[in-house]
């Protein structure tokens, strides 16, 4: 039987490996797509409690964490655009001045 | 160098690269045949353009100066493939005032006739390939139905429908077969309505009108100064035409009148074509109603020695004044003769035309220049 | 044979108005041409080609009549008086250059009705400057520039200029010789259009134009050797090398 | 059982195609990985009768930012990044840590599992529950301020976005 | 036991068929095509394979699969491959929800694969998908052209994805339902297609549609003429034709969903006039497979007759006219629903 726990540990595992991935990997948009792995595992949290507490709220504030990741994947690919546009490189570890 | 807001000069990212160079052609679908640009783009922009050509130089003019003067007329069909009538008219009237001759009246009207259907077909095929490149597919067979008729006439008289040698120095090389002239005015009663369902298609097309209003202009001006001729010309008003500037062969005969444009962009020099095939096709019922009877060649020595001498004739082909400058020196043979090439001239504006727009507005203008490479490599 | 000058006359007077100009010529009537016992006794047979035409099948509309054809006789000179170089120095045109430029012009003929201009090369710039901005001459439209290769006169290339002025409808051909490494003023300056008539003359011939912007080859490859239109130039010649740098084909 | 099946089958492909996405080569590999683990989400979300948000999820996610990603990643890929070492130096140190971490809350959920599981919900499948009627007044009742501050905030991103990657302003 | 029969069993046999009419469908469209536009052009269309041309679209499969497949060399032959398939999956997934008939049709089960009670969000979504497809499959040949032509075509969907979606906000006002069958009820019950209602949301969905599948006169990316070539140069054989067949499902798509929408999917004509009951006798499935073989006609016409525009055109027409114009339709369908219901 299928219970709230289950979905638990599944963002639980998610948000590690977002998290690993966030931690580990030098090429900054693998860095901003395991941001992505992160929010979600937190949106299955919260939807498995609005089906657990029989209310809409969960799903109300999924909505709201999935408009703050378009517009914040939206403001970082474009900062990122402008990165490259100067630095030639989408390496979090060569981009290491403040200013250049 | 311009800097974006980090300060930082412009880096090129794979797409972003400031300048690119493309080749356009040789092999491309809507160069009309072996044209190489090199477009220098600034992203979509185009901001330079340099015209390769050569590919088909055959040397026509070295050769034609060891050929008989009768020789060389084939060679002439095959400059500008599209409208041999034409260039061989040019030719050969030019060798026939050198020599003195004068054609007979029914040469002539015969003459004027074939040179004006060829007008047609030309103008139908660049109004099929320019509207196959701006993408409306269906105005490309229409125009093709149509000068699959003139070229059956062509058939009828020349015995081949592009590359037809269709007139001798001092005449005809056979009269007009029998039915041919109903056969001519069947064509040209049924040509006005097919003009006006092109119309319909383009003319008013809202799609049509944003592709070519306002595509490559150039002023009146700037049009004499570069020395395009022909409706190239006339789209930007200026009221030049070999066939009324100096009437030669019958078109003093008759009368029919000069299209002109006002902006002398695309949608002008469109308008212009359209209206010089009603033109022609006038000039046409008029020679079919008042086709005097006679010889079909006029006394011309057997072998054909001009005197020694110069003689610039130029005619209006479909592209523009198409001109030969003969120089004899009293052989069989000419000791140059040197050809006009109208769409040469005229492809020398796209470096002007172009200069601003996008690329794919370099498709419309090439097809409005009417090029064909035969004459431009010569 | 008035005839022949009559027509040529005609010819001569230009319409200028605007529309199609209602032609002095009364409307022709088809008159028959071979006038009954035309003096000339060749037989009316069209200039024969190279390639020996066989006789031309039978016209479906039979001519008049078909003339017999007389026994091979010798080709006489044809009848027409040869039109030759006329002097035409009190011309308004030329007297109007030689006030503005005296001595450029070197010779003022006109042939077969049209004005030739032999001009010293070295005032062809400012020369042509003045005819195209002169309201008087207005020559705003350079058809063509070309040239002529004599290779047995000492100015070998005789460079030609076809002018027209749009506005009066008036023609005029300026000639220039140059001897082989002379060089000439480029008029792309004042007509832009000479821009890549020079470079194919410069290309077939070899001349070279001062003051052009571009001068290179505009028909052949970038790297040919030679410059096919000089009389020196065998119709069969090619730049054997360039062949075989190129396309590796042995002739 | 068949809940069992859906759920066991759904959560594999997650987890898998999530340490894919840490774990590819290039850049478009993971993004595609990421892809399939959205999609999979949403299949979640409509287990769990959220069908709007696994409408936006897919609407939105996949079919906006991952597009939005896409682009970005072919505007800037340039070959160079392939054969350059993947991992930072430091990444074992952060495994280790990383795992820690998740040891300890996965500990804590399953032994505090009993708190959560207070009653048995409903197994109601896909019945014709009006849940986006129920979002959508949610939307505009309750969290109005909420809703119309996100519509702000994507406006800021909008413009950020335009004014960082315009070339020439 | 009847679970497994209800959701497992009924739904793939109803899938099995609809994919099977479908792809005979597209086969036969593309016939159609050639068909009409070769009678726009004064001339005949293939003739050549079967009577009149009829086995042609046989004759194409069979020649998609000989033609040999060729990857890029440095193509990254996982995308490569995977990239034709999301373009077409979407295409065929969005035929789940829509309804051939009523609910009470076919013994009972519905005359629909499913009826999700957000069909019209999740066809929506799912067709937005198919955009990566296109990307990718630009992406991966791996050369200059078809990327900026893939970029080109994915930005082009993306902006006309966009002026869609308000589009169909337009209708859902009216019905207020997402379920795409209770939207045909809502046209029933109401007595008039939507069409009539919303007249501007219609033109617009269509419209966008249009670009949607890069159908002329916005099928700029793979105009021959264009110098960027279309994202799927690189293609050839099998792969191409999948690319080919995604084209002409989005077309299928579009058409159904705009007849489901606008024009009452599977009701007759003026349903409820009991005067002209006798149109009962054909089939409401038949019904719906009319109106949407009319709108791929328009499709063709359209292709036949009018040019091309230019990619800034194209883009601007996007955003400064149809987005304009959505949002202002929906702004005043609910001022007016507001102010009378």
């Amino acid at each position: 039987m299928i219970t709230t726990n289950h979905y638990l540990v599944l963002a639980a595992i998610v948000f590690t490996i977002g998290v690993i991935g966030v931690l580990t990997r030098r090429n900054i948009l693998i860095i901003f797509m395991s941001i992505e792995l992160i929010l979600n595992s937190v949106n299955i949290n919260l939807v498995a409690f609005s089906y657990l507490l029989k209310n809409v709220v969960g799903q109300v504030f999924a909505i709201f964490v999935i408009t703050v990741a378009a517009a914040e994947a939206a403001i970082g690919l474009g900062i990122i655009i402008a990165l490259f546009r100067n630095k030639e490189t989408i390496q979090a570890d060569e981009i290491d001045l403040l200013k250049w | 160098m311009e800097h974006d807001i980090f300060g930082a000069i412009d880096e090129k990212t794979v797409l972003d690269a400031n300048q690119v160079v493309i080749n356009m052609g040789p092999q491309h679908p809507s160069t009309h045949g072996v044209l190489r640009v090199k477009l220098t783009l600034d992203g979509e922009r185009v901001i330079d353009t340099d015209c390769i050509i050569g590919y088909l130089h055959r040397g026509t003019e070295k050769i034609v100066e060891n050929r008989p003067y009768a020789a060389g007329v084939p060679y002439f069909d095959r400059t500008d493939y599209v409208a041999a009538v034409s260039n061989n008219l040019g030719y050969v009237e030019c060798v026939e005032k050198m020599l003195g001759v004068e054609v007979p009246p029914r040469v002539q009207y015969i003459r004027t006739m074939m040179t004006e259907f060829q007008r047609i077909a030309s103008h139908l095929l660049w109004l099929g390939t320019h509207a196959l490149d701006i993408g409306a597919m269906t105005v490309f067979l229409y125009a093709f139905r149509e000068r699959e008729e003139i070229l059956k006439l062509f058939e009828a008289l020349f015995g081949a429908r592009l590359t037809i040698h269709a007139f001798r120095i001092g005449g005809l090389w056979q009269d007009l077969p029998v039915g041919f002239l109903d056969a001519c005015r069947r064509f040209s009663d049924t040509i006005g309505e097919h003009i006006n369902e092109y119309e319909g298609l383009l003319t008013n097309n809202r799609i049509w009108l944003e592709r070519t209003r306002d595509i490559g202009v150039i002023s009146a001006q700037d049009a004499i100064d570069l020395g395009l001729t022909g409706p190239v010309l006339r789209g930007s008003g200026v009221n030049y035409d070999v066939r009324k500037a100096r009437p030669y062969s019958a078109y003093a005969d008759f009368d029919f009148d000069i299209p002109l444009g006002v902006h002398g962009d695309t949608y002008d020099r469109y308008l212009v074509r359209i209206e010089e095939m009603r033109q022609s096709n006038r000039i046409i019922q008029q020679c079919i109603t008042r086709m005097p009877t006679g010889p079909i060649r006029a006394k011309a020595p057997r072998v054909i020695k001009p005197p020694v001498g110069e003689y610039y004739h130029s005619v209006e082909g479909p592209k523009g004044e198409l001109g030969y400058y003969i120089v004899s020196e009293g052989k069989t043979s000419p000791y140059r003769v040197r050809i006009r090439p109208p769409t040469f001239i005229n492809l020398q504006a796209l470096k002007k035309l172009v200069k601003g727009h996008l690329v794919a507005d370099v498709v419309a203008i090439i097809g409005t220049l009417d090029i064909v490479l035969g004459e431009i490599d010569r | 044979m008035d005839e022949e000058k009559e027509k040529s006359k005609e010819q001569e007077k230009k319409p200028t108005s605007e529309e199609a100009p209602s032609p002095e010529k009364p409307k022709k009537q088809p008159k028959v041409w071979a006038k009954p016992g035309a003096p000339a006794a060749g037989p009316a047979r069209p200039g024969v080609g190279g390639a020996g035409e066989s006789k031309p099948p039978a016209a479906a509309q039979a001519s008049p009549a078909p003339p017999k054809p007389a026994a091979s006789a010798p080709p006489r000179k044809s009848p027409v008086e040869t039109p030759t170089y006329l002097d035409i120095s009190q011309d308004p045109l030329v007297s109007r250059i030689q006030e503005k430029f005296p001595g450029a012009v070197l010779a003022a003929q006109s042939f077969l009705g049209q004005k030739i201009l032999t001009v010293d090369p070295l005032v062809v710039l400012p020369l042509c400057d003045f005819l195209k901005h002169d309201p008087e001459c207005n020559f705003d439209l350079l058809e063509d520039v070309t040239a002529v290769d004599f290779p047995e006169r000492d100015k070998r290339f005789v460079v030609v200029y076809q002018l027209c002025s749009i506005r009066r409808n008036v023609q005029v051909r300026l000639k220039c010789n140059i001897a082989e490494n002379d060089k000439v003023a480029s008029v792309t300056s004042v007509w832009s259009v000479a821009n890549w008539l020079e470079r194919e003359v410069y290309d077939m011939f070899g001349i070279i134009f001062l003051g052009h912007p571009d001068l290179r080859r505009i028909l052949l490859p970038e790297d040919w050797v030679g410059h096919p239109l000089r009389k020196d130039y065998d119709v069969h010649k090619q730049d054997e090398d360039w062949i075989q740098r190129h396309l590796q084909i042995r002739k | 059982m068949i809940d069992q099946i859906i759920f066991y089958t759904l959560a594999f492909i997650i987890v898998a195609m999530s340490l894919m996405v840490i774990l590819a080569r290039n850049a478009v590999r993971s993004a595609l990985y990421l892809i399939s683990a959205l999609l999979g989400f949403a299949a979640l979300y409509i287990r769990l009768q959220a069908e709007l948000l696994a409408g936006v999820q897919i609407l939105v996610y996949v079919g906006g930012i991952m597009v939005l990603f896409l682009f970005v990643i072919m505007l800037v890929s340039v070959r160079t990044m392939e054969h350059q070492a993947r991992q930072t130096r430091q990444w074992k140190a952060a495994v280790v840590i990383a795992l820690g971490v998740a040891a300890e809350l996965i500990y804590l959920i399953v032994r505090g599992g009993s708190i959560f599981v207070t009653k048995q919900p409903p197994d109601a499948l896909l019945t014709k529950s009006q849940n986006t009627q129920v979002v959508g007044e949610a939307l505009y009742s309750t969290y109005l301020l909420p809703f119309e501050i996100a519509s702000v905030l994507l406006l800021v991103a909008m413009i950020g976005a335009v004014v960082l990657a315009k070339k020439k302003i | 036991m009847n679970i497994l029969v209800n959701y497992v069993v009924i739904p793939l046999v109803k899938i099995v068929v609809i994919v099977a009419i479908l792809s005979g469908g597209i086969a036969y469209l593309t016939l159609m095509e050639r068909k009409v536009i070769a009678r726009l052009q004064h001339r005949l269309g293939p003739m050549r394979v079967g009577w009149h041309g009829i086995l042609q679209p046989i004759a194409d499969g069979l020649k998609f699969i000989i033609k040999e497949d060729i990857i890029p060399i440095k193509a990254d032959r996982f995308v490569f491959t995977i990239a034709p398939g999301i373009s077409l999956v979407p295409a065929f997934i969005v035929f789940s929800v829509i309804p051939f008939g009523p609910p009470d049709s076919l013994w009972g089960t519905g005359g629909y694969v499913t009826d999700v009670n957000i069909a019209l969000l999740f066809a929506v979504a799912v067709s937005s998908v198919g955009v990566l497809g296109v990307i990718l499959g630009g992406w991966a040949s791996n050369s200059k052209y078809p990327l900026l032509g893939a970029l080109r075509s994915s930005a082009q969907m993306v902006s006309y994805e966009v002026a869609m979606g308000f589009g169909i906000i337009g209708v859902l006002l009216v019905a207020n339902s997402l379920s795409l069958v209770e939207i045909v009820e809502k046209q029933r019950s109401m007595g008039v297609w939507f069409f009539f209602v919303q007249p501007i949301a219609f033109l617009i969905y269509y419209f966008c549609g249009m670009a949607e599948t890069n159908r002329l006169p916005f099928d700029l990316p793979e105009a021959e003429t264009e110098l960027v070539g279309g994202f799927h140069t690189e293609y050839s054989g099998f792969r191409f034709s999948l690319f080919f067949i995604a084209e002409y499902a989005n077309m299928i798509t579009v058409s159904s969903l705009a007849v489901t929408l606008f024009f009452g999917g599977w009701l007759r004509p003026f349903s409820s006039v009991a005067a002209l009951s006798f149109l009962d006798i054909i089939p409401p499935p038949l019904w719906f497979v009319i109106k949407v073989l009319i709108f791929l006609y328009i499709f063709i016409w359209v292709r036949g007759t009018l040019p091309r525009f230019r990619f800034d055109q194209l883009m601007r027409i996007g955003w400064k006219v149809f987005l304009p114009v959505a949002m202002a339709n929906v702004m005043v369908t609910g001022a007016i629903l507001l102010k009378f219901l």
